[in-house]
């Protein structure tokens, strides 16, 4: 039993190993100092105080992204649309930040509460959708991630602004930012994210593990038949995992917009913290402890990889290439613990 | 009206011809029971072989550079997806993470490349392309001919003929049989001597083949150079393609061809009286919002193959 | 003699479980030869490694007097090898022919000759009697038919020894006939036969000979004619077992289940339930008799809940119940044992104390507030391991992890627990061995003698004629009749079931 | 090794004190987009090489953003590297210079394409309005069939002063030439380019001004595709930021569909800017704006191989009434009317 758990802590550890080493040896293969590569990017993330703070602020949505992710995973539903709950948060946040001015007490919950509902109803679409009609989330999600993309550029354009290509600042009464942070951290763009996304975190865990909610959530994402027969209402339960999962998705958004940005602006592309959100959450064991550390890693890798083509010459996809190869050795897990048990046995 | 269907129909049809090889080779992997998410990625990487080779190589091979791009772009995308395929077939990956890993690799990776090769952030543009054709005596044909069968490229074409071809293989031989029965019941399979990883490992290996031909097409004939913009969802779209059309090689052309209309109108839409005073977001949404509601409404019911998602554990019970 | 398979000494080690220890097995040319042992016996794994699927770790198998080695199913079925599966091995979206034609496809150009395949399979069906149509989708077939279109793979591919893993599982008693008459036509034909099964009766009737094997090891082999059921089941379990479970007349009370004209349609609107009758009393046990597919499952889905009827009446205790929420059901007092205990019973994935509380969670002590408290729920599930004997390593192991039997014992320790005054139990001890069964029918029997109503459904007639105080004959929807078990017979109940009037002795209900 | 890289930085700098060091940080675009981006590194890197200065830190040096939230952080990266002078190319950084120039008041920002009033932030905007009115004036006079189209990146006020003053260049010498606008939504989109240029190229349109960056693209590719498939077909494109020629090339020939190109010298005002800095004279709190006057914008060299002298000649008479102020070209569609 706990040999099985110490394996599951090893594989993501060797993963992230694995990854790491082949990084260097691509890098080595290009022409490039693998050292003077990771040394940057290890300076670029931890160097000083500012880059500490960047490195929060970066893993403050990808904790929440994970979350995100892994609540919905941890109840059988694989939620891809945790970048468009997150757009659409992004959107409903700085949408109540710009549109009153209030106390602060009173606005900044009620812009995070407008993310989370933004975040919920995108949420609810792919979840009602498959109790109803029994449609593929993913596929769902998919869709709905274009669908948030394009009505947020929308409603930049001609609700938050006059066909401007972004918003307004939003009042500080509902801003996360504070000089407190800022001055602690040389200026960085740390904000006060970080404390609820890791509330949110022991949220998801208590949720989960604790209530009968999460049992009855669980249940049904491991079988659904027998939860039915359990008298759980199963349809009521996916819809509800995924209004939760959206929930977590749309305050990433709000983290982002009452936070980082301060703003939105009209997006050419996808912000990718969302994908990276699968990421965050299948290193992380779908475990909210694990989420943490493993959204410390990324955003460690993300903001330290703009330190790489100053410092060292080495393009910043390279850490792109290393995450991509962790999720792979995690996702090959099979691998890794074929190893580990063979080297058990020889241990004996 | 006549005008505006020749306006929007070949540019449909070009829209819809790099999702259609995509869809097919999704088609492919995942009747065989491979859920094949990566398809984004592996037409990056067919986009990325293919200019980059276009590019080396075009003083080399004059006009047939394009086609000969096309032909690398297969093959190093059917590489690339071994990864895939060793990690969910070999390693029991679970194969919707394996497929996101595919994407964020092959973007990272092309991305990396590209700065490296050309020390910037996108290649060069493509000089030779295909050529724009009519095509003989079909595009003669009074009011079809020049909707249907003018001003189209021929790998369009091409797409929509392999659609046909790859619905023989599945439907009428018997490794089109067998890749079925692989995706329905693996272990069926098997006790009828039919080797599972051997036919999930083509399978995967000819969606790497198909998405690398979409992606390369795409980036010779629209983009015409490789950028992190490139290939942004297209994979996606294909994979959708492929649900909406049920998994069948034809329904995936369909939905493509669909998905196409729809793009092609969400953008020519501005130029017809009718659709003029729509805002451009419903046009944007409109393929999007009608797979949604496709998915929900006529195809409620849309069978995957049984084993889809699931490793082929030999003697698992 | 000849012998056509020797698997001599054969080993089967899965990581550090021995599942066959040098298990040897003789097949003569053109017997019958049964394979006998309990559940997880090693049965299926020796016949795994004979057809190419394991690879043994010791041992010889020989054909023919030929050391061979089966390296996978071809060489199997090149060998002459052929085997009908436990769980069939068919591609439901597939049709018949192209099932039996799988990996061996006839081809013109380069094409599937489907035609010439049809006519193949129409030909061989005609001259072993299996009546399969080749055209004939699986899905849309009867499991029996199923099960001919193994025997017809096997055939296809010439074997001429084959085997069968539990072929009579599923079948309906006339299905099961007709597959004894479909052997010894096989065996006339020159083949031999392995024959998997737990049902004695079946190995008395039709086989030559029987290799028994316990705890994955060979026990010996008789000849059928020299033994009988009771050394059989002895042999097999490696103690005396009862087949007739004792039980004292029930003491019947006042009505717990009273079903009135009951309509249910399926979700293609055909009617599966028809104006059913049925009342089950305190202190008894109904059997339900009757051929798969004649509205069994739909009565059972319509009183707990998981399907809605159309129209009639279903009380408990007084009280209607009919269209109620599973759970609004559960609570008036209804335990459901289901039939697919993996698919229903259980969540695999949780681990056994989450299982023992799967309808009670929410009910203090297991939760207060929203709020589980673990500690009341693996108190509980200890508690129930001891009670109902649930071999596991402890609460906190998956359910995956368990065997059929102790999920079932699990199950049912839960279901009763609850202290339902109805308790369905549908199909309690399908593919159970007969020391898990006996245990299982002591349970509901014990049910019965504590006051409360039992409604057992099962497609073994042993099972119904056994446990049950009262036996109702469905068909087509209908409850036909209903008859004492002292006073009637398999074949009385056969022809029942199959759809003939009870005239002649009066019915009471 | 991260605190010891962290002490090694300052000294390797403390050595180069002396020196000016510039540096800019681009959009996602990268110093290859063929646009603004790209012209501007060119600026810089010229600046660099005339001053005998290194690439990397203490020379001339640029960052690439992945992303919105790179911005700041990429400026910020150059601040505490201590270059002198800090570009931010694009309207894109607007906030971000903002900002940090807000926190960072010793050091020295510049923004191209916005204005951001911070005394230690220099502006620099174009009137690409006024060099759209050349290009508009081209197509005006050379169009066959009197409808021209534009394409623009994303419907901003910058895009619309391309938009306003083309339409007034072409009304100015052909009133009867009508004028197709359409946006694709994105400056990386070329599918929607080609899409859109094949529906106007369809409709009769036999000029395409774009002011869309890589969606531009699509536009060059429909257009030679159009033109190997029919070489007497009379069609063009009018390039945009940068002199578009190439991009235009029909392989196989020597012709090219580019009918001309309006230059944006973003080169020259970067140079110029950081020329100044270097000699102190910063213009902080400044907005600089280019025009036809200064020569920020104007029309590419190479439209002589396609266009005719004497068309060339009314362009330049036009610039000269522009310059002089005897014609006001428009900015926004408001005016326009
Ligand atoms: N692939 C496997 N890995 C590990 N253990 C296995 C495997 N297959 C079978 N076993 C174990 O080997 C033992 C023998 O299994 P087998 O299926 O041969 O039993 P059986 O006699 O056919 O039982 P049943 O009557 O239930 O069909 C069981 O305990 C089973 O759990
Ligand atoms: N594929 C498998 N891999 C690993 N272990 C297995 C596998 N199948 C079964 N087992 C293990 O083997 C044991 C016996 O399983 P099986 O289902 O065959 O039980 P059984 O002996 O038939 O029991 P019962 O008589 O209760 O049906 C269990 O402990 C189970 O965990
Ligand atoms: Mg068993
Ligand atoms: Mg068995």
């Amino acid at each position: 039993m706990s040999e099985n758990r110490l394996t599951n802590i090893l594989v993501p550890v060797f993963a992230v190993i694995l990854g790491i080493i082949v990084g260097a040896i691509v890098m080595l293969v290009s022409g490039y100092d693998p050292i003077a590569g990771y040394s940057a990017l290890l300076y670029g993330a931890f160097g000083d105080r500012y880059y500490i703070g960047e490195t929060i602020r970066q893993v403050t949505p990808y904790i929440l992204a994970g979350l995100a992710v892994a609540f919905a995973f941890r109840t059988g539903l694989f939620n891809i649309g945790v970048e468009g709950q997150l757009i659409v948060g992004w959107l409903a946040a700085v949408w109540v930040g710009v549109a009153f001015e209030l106390p602060k007490v009173i606005h900044l919950p009620l812009a995070i509460f407008a993310a989370a509902a933004a975040g919920a109803l995108w949420g609810f679409i792919p979840g009602f959708l498959k109790a109803r009609f029994r449609v593929h989330e993913v596929i769902v999600t998919i869709m709905m991630n274009y669908i948030a993309l394009y009505v947020s550029n929308a409603v930049i354009r001609s609700v938050l602004s006059d066909q401007g290509f972004k918003s307004e600042k939003i009042y500080p009464s509902a801003s996360l930012r504070s000089e407190f942070l800022q001055s602690l951290t040389d200026y960085s763009t740390l904000h006060y994210g970080i404390i609820i996304s890791l509330i949110a975190a022991v949220v998801m865990w208590f949720l989960l593990e604790k209530t009968t909610t999460g049992y009855e959530l669980r249940a049904v994402g491991f079988n659904q038949h027998a939860s039915h027969y359990a008298g759980m209402n199963v349809n009521r339960n996916i819809v509800l995992s995924m209004v939760i999962s959206g929930v977590f998705a749309g305050i990433a958004g709000a983290m982002e917009g009452l936070g980082t940005f301060e703003n939105v602006s009209v997006k050419a592309g996808f912000t990718g913290v969302g994908f990276d959100g699968i990421a965050v959450a299948l290193l992380g064991g779908n475990h909210a402890f694990g989420i943490i550390l493993a959204a410390i890693l990324f955003g460690a890798l993300k903001v330290g990889a703009l330190e790489m083509p100053s410092a060292a010459d080495v393009p910043t996809e390279l850490v792109d290439i290393v995450i991509a190869l962790i999720i792979f050795f995690v996702a090959s897990s099979y691998l890794i613990r074929l190893v580990l048990t063979r080297l058990k046995k020889e241990g004996k | 009206m006549l005008n505006i269907l020749e306006i929007i129909i070949p540019s449909a049809i070009f829209f819809a011809a790099p999702l259609i090889f995509t869809a097919l080779g999704g088609v492919f992997s995942e009747r065989s029971g491979v859920v094949n998410i990566g398809l984004e990625g592996l037409m990056v990487i067919g986009a990325f072989t293919g200019v980059v080779f276009n590019l080396t190589f075009a003083d080399q091979f004059g006009e047939l550079t394009p086609w000969l791009a096309i032909v690398v772009a297969m093959v190093v995308a059917s590489i690339f997806s071994l990864m895939h395929a060793v990690a969910s077939i070999s390693l029991r990956a679970d194969q919707v993470v394996s497929g996101v890993a595919i994407n964020f690799l092959a973007l990272g990776l092309s991305l990396f490349l590209v700065k490296m090769w050309y020390g910037k952030g996108q290649t060069d543009q493509v000089q030779v392309g295909f050529d724009k054709i009519d095509i003989p005596i079909l595009s003669k044909i009074p009011v079809l001919g020049p909707i249907l069968f003018s001003n189209g490229y021929l790998p369009s074409y091409l797409a929509i003929v392999l659609a046909f071809v790859v619905w023989y293989v599945i439907y009428k031989t018997p490794f089109g049989l067998r890749l079925r029965a692989v995706g329905e019941h693996p272990m069926a399979a098997d006790t009828m001597g039919i080797n599972v990883t051997k036919m999930r490992y083509i399978a995967v290996m000819l969606s790497g083949a198909l998405a690398g031909i979409g992606g390369s097409i795409y980036a010779i004939i629209i983009s015409r150079d490789f950028s992190h913009a490139t290939i942004s969802g297209q994979g996606f779209m294909a994979l959708a393609a492929m649900i909406f059309g049920k998994w069948h090689p034809l329904g995936a052309m369909g939905a493509a061809l669909f998905f196409g209309f729809a793009q092609s109108l969400s953008i020519v839409g501005q130029a017809i009286p009718f659709l003029k005073n729509v805002p451009t977001v419903y046009l944007l949404i409109l393929p999007y919002a009608l797979t949604i509601l496709a998915l929900t409404g006529f195809i409620g019911r849309a069978d995957a193959p049984k084993a889809l998602g699931t490793p082929y554990v030999k003697g698992k019970r | 003699m000849e012998y056509v398979i020797e698997m001599l000494n054969i080993r089967k080690v899965f990581g550090s479980f021995v599942a066959n220890d040098n298990i040897t097995l003789q097949l003569k040319k053109g017997e019958i030869h049964a394979l006998l042992g309990e559940n997880g016996a090693g049965k299926s794994t020796l016949m795994n490694v004979l057809f190419g699927l394991y690879q043994p770790d010791g041992g010889e198998i020989r054909v023919k007097g030929k050391k061979v080695n089966i390296p996978n199913p071809n060489v199997a079925n090149d060998l002459g090898i052929g085997m009908v599966h436990q769980h069939f091995m068919l591609v439901d979206t597939f049709t018949v022919t192209e099932n039996i034609i799988l990996g061996s496809e006839p081809t013109k150009s380069g094409q599937i000759d489907i035609e010439r395949a049809e006519q193949e399979v129409r030909e061989l069906s005609e001259r072993y009697g299996l009546a399969v149509d080749p055209k004939a989708k699986i899905a849309d077939i009867s499991v029996g038919m199923q099960q001919r279109v193994e025997i017809l793979k096997t055939l296809y591919r010439g074997a001429d020894i084959l085997i069968f893993d539990e072929p009579t599982a599923v079948l309906t008693p006339q299905e099961i006939q007709e597959l004894i008459q479909i052997m010894k036509a096989l065996v006339r034909e020159g083949k031999s036969i392995i024959l998997i099964t737990h049902k004695l009766k079946e190995i008395m009737e039709v086989c030559d000979r029987v290799t028994v094997i316990r705890r994955g090891k060979g026990i010996g082999t008789l000849n059928v004619s020299e033994t009988n059921p009771n050394e059989l089941a002895a042999l097999m379990v490696g103690r005396e077992v009862h087949f007739k479970t004792e039980k004292q007349p029930p003491k019947v009370g006042k009505p717990v289940l009273e079903i009135q004209d009951l309509v249910v349609k399926d979700s293609r609107g055909i009617t599966v339930v028809d104006h059913l009758h049925l009342t089950v009393h305190a202190g008894e046990i109904v059997g339900i008799a009757g051929v798969d597919g004649n509205g069994q499952t739909e009565l059972i889905e319509a009183i707990t809940g998981l399907m809605k009827s159309e129209s009639g009446s279903i009380r408990l205790n007084g009280k209607e119940i009919r269209n109620l929420t599973p759970r609004q059901i559960t609570e008036t007092g209804v335990g459901h044992i289901p039939q697919d205990r993996h698919k229903h019973g259980l969540v695999l994935d949780f681990s056994i104390g989450e299982n023992m509380v799967l309808q009670t969670y929410y009910k203090e002590p297991y939760s207060k507030r929203g709020v589980l408290n673990f500690k009341a729920i693996y108190d509980k599930a200890r508690q129930l391991i001891q009670e109902f004997d649930v071999r596991t390593p402890d609460e906190y192991t998956k359910a995956r992890a368990l065997s059929g039997g102790n999920q079932q014992k699990a199950i049912i320790g839960r279901e009763v627990d609850r202290d339902p005054d109805l308790l369905i139990a549908a199909q309690p001890t399908r593919g159970l061995d007969v020391g898990a069964i006996e245990f299982i029918h002591k349970r509901l029997i014990e049910q019965r003698d504590r006051g409360k109503a039992v409604l057992l459904v099962s497609f073994e007639l042993d099972e119904i004629m056994n446990v049950s105080d009262r036996i109702a004959v469905i068909y087509e929807g209908k409850i036909v009749a209903i008859v004492d078990p002292k006073e009637t017979t398999e074949q009385e109940l056969g022809l029942l079931m199959a759809g003939s009037k009870r005239k002649e002795a009066g019915v009471s209900s | 090794g991260c605190g010891q890289q962290g002490q090694e930085e300052p000294k390797t700098d403390e050595g180069k004190v002396s020196e000016f060091s510039v540096a800019m940080v681009t959009d996602m675009g990268g110093i290859d987009d063929k646009s603004f981006n790209q012209s501007a590194w060119e600026g810089l890197q010229k600046f660099g090489e005339e001053n005998g200065l290194k690439k990397g830190k203490g020379g001339y040096d640029y960052l690439q953003s992945k992303g919105d939230a790179d911005y700041a952080t990429n400026l910020n990266k150059l601040v505490r590297n201590d270059f002198d002078l800090i570009f931010g190319i694009g309207y894109l950084m607007t906030d971000a210079i903002t900002e940090i120039a807000e926190q960072k008041p010793d050091n020295k920002f510049a923004i191209v394409d916005s204005v951001v009033e911070k005394p230690n932030v220099a502006s620099i905007t174009f009137k690409e309005h006024e060099g759209s009115f050349l290009v508009g004036v081209v197509a005006g006079l050379m169009t066959k069939t009197n409808k021209i189209g534009f394409v623009g990146g994303v419907e901003l006020p910058l895009i619309e002063k391309f938009e306003s003053g083309f339409i007034a260049g072409v009304k100015a010498v052909n009133p009867n030439a009508t004028v197709t606008v359409q946006y694709a939504g994105a400056f990386d989109k070329a599918d929607k380019g080609k899409a859109i240029a094949s529906s106007m190229y369809a409709s009769g349109v036999d000029i395409i001004y774009h002011a869309a960056g890589g969606t531009g693209n699509g536009v060059f590719s429909e257009a030679i595709d159009l033109k190997k498939q029919d070489p007497n077909k009379e069609i063009w494109v009018i390039g945009v930021d940068r002199d578009q020629y190439e991009e235009g090339k029909v392989p196989g020939t020597d012709k090219s569909v580019t009918l001309t190109s309006m230059v944006k010298r973003v080169d020259v005002a970067v140079y110029d800017l950081a020329t100044k800095t270097k000699n102190g004279n910063f213009p902080g709190g400044q907005a600089v704006e280019y025009g036809l006057k200064e020569d920020g914008v104007g029309i590419a060299p190479t439209s002589k191989n396609n266009v005719p002298e004497d068309v060339l000649k009314q362009v330049d008479e036009w610039k000269q009434k522009i310059i002089n102020g005897e014609v006001k070209v428009p900015t926004t569609r408001a005016e326009l009317k």
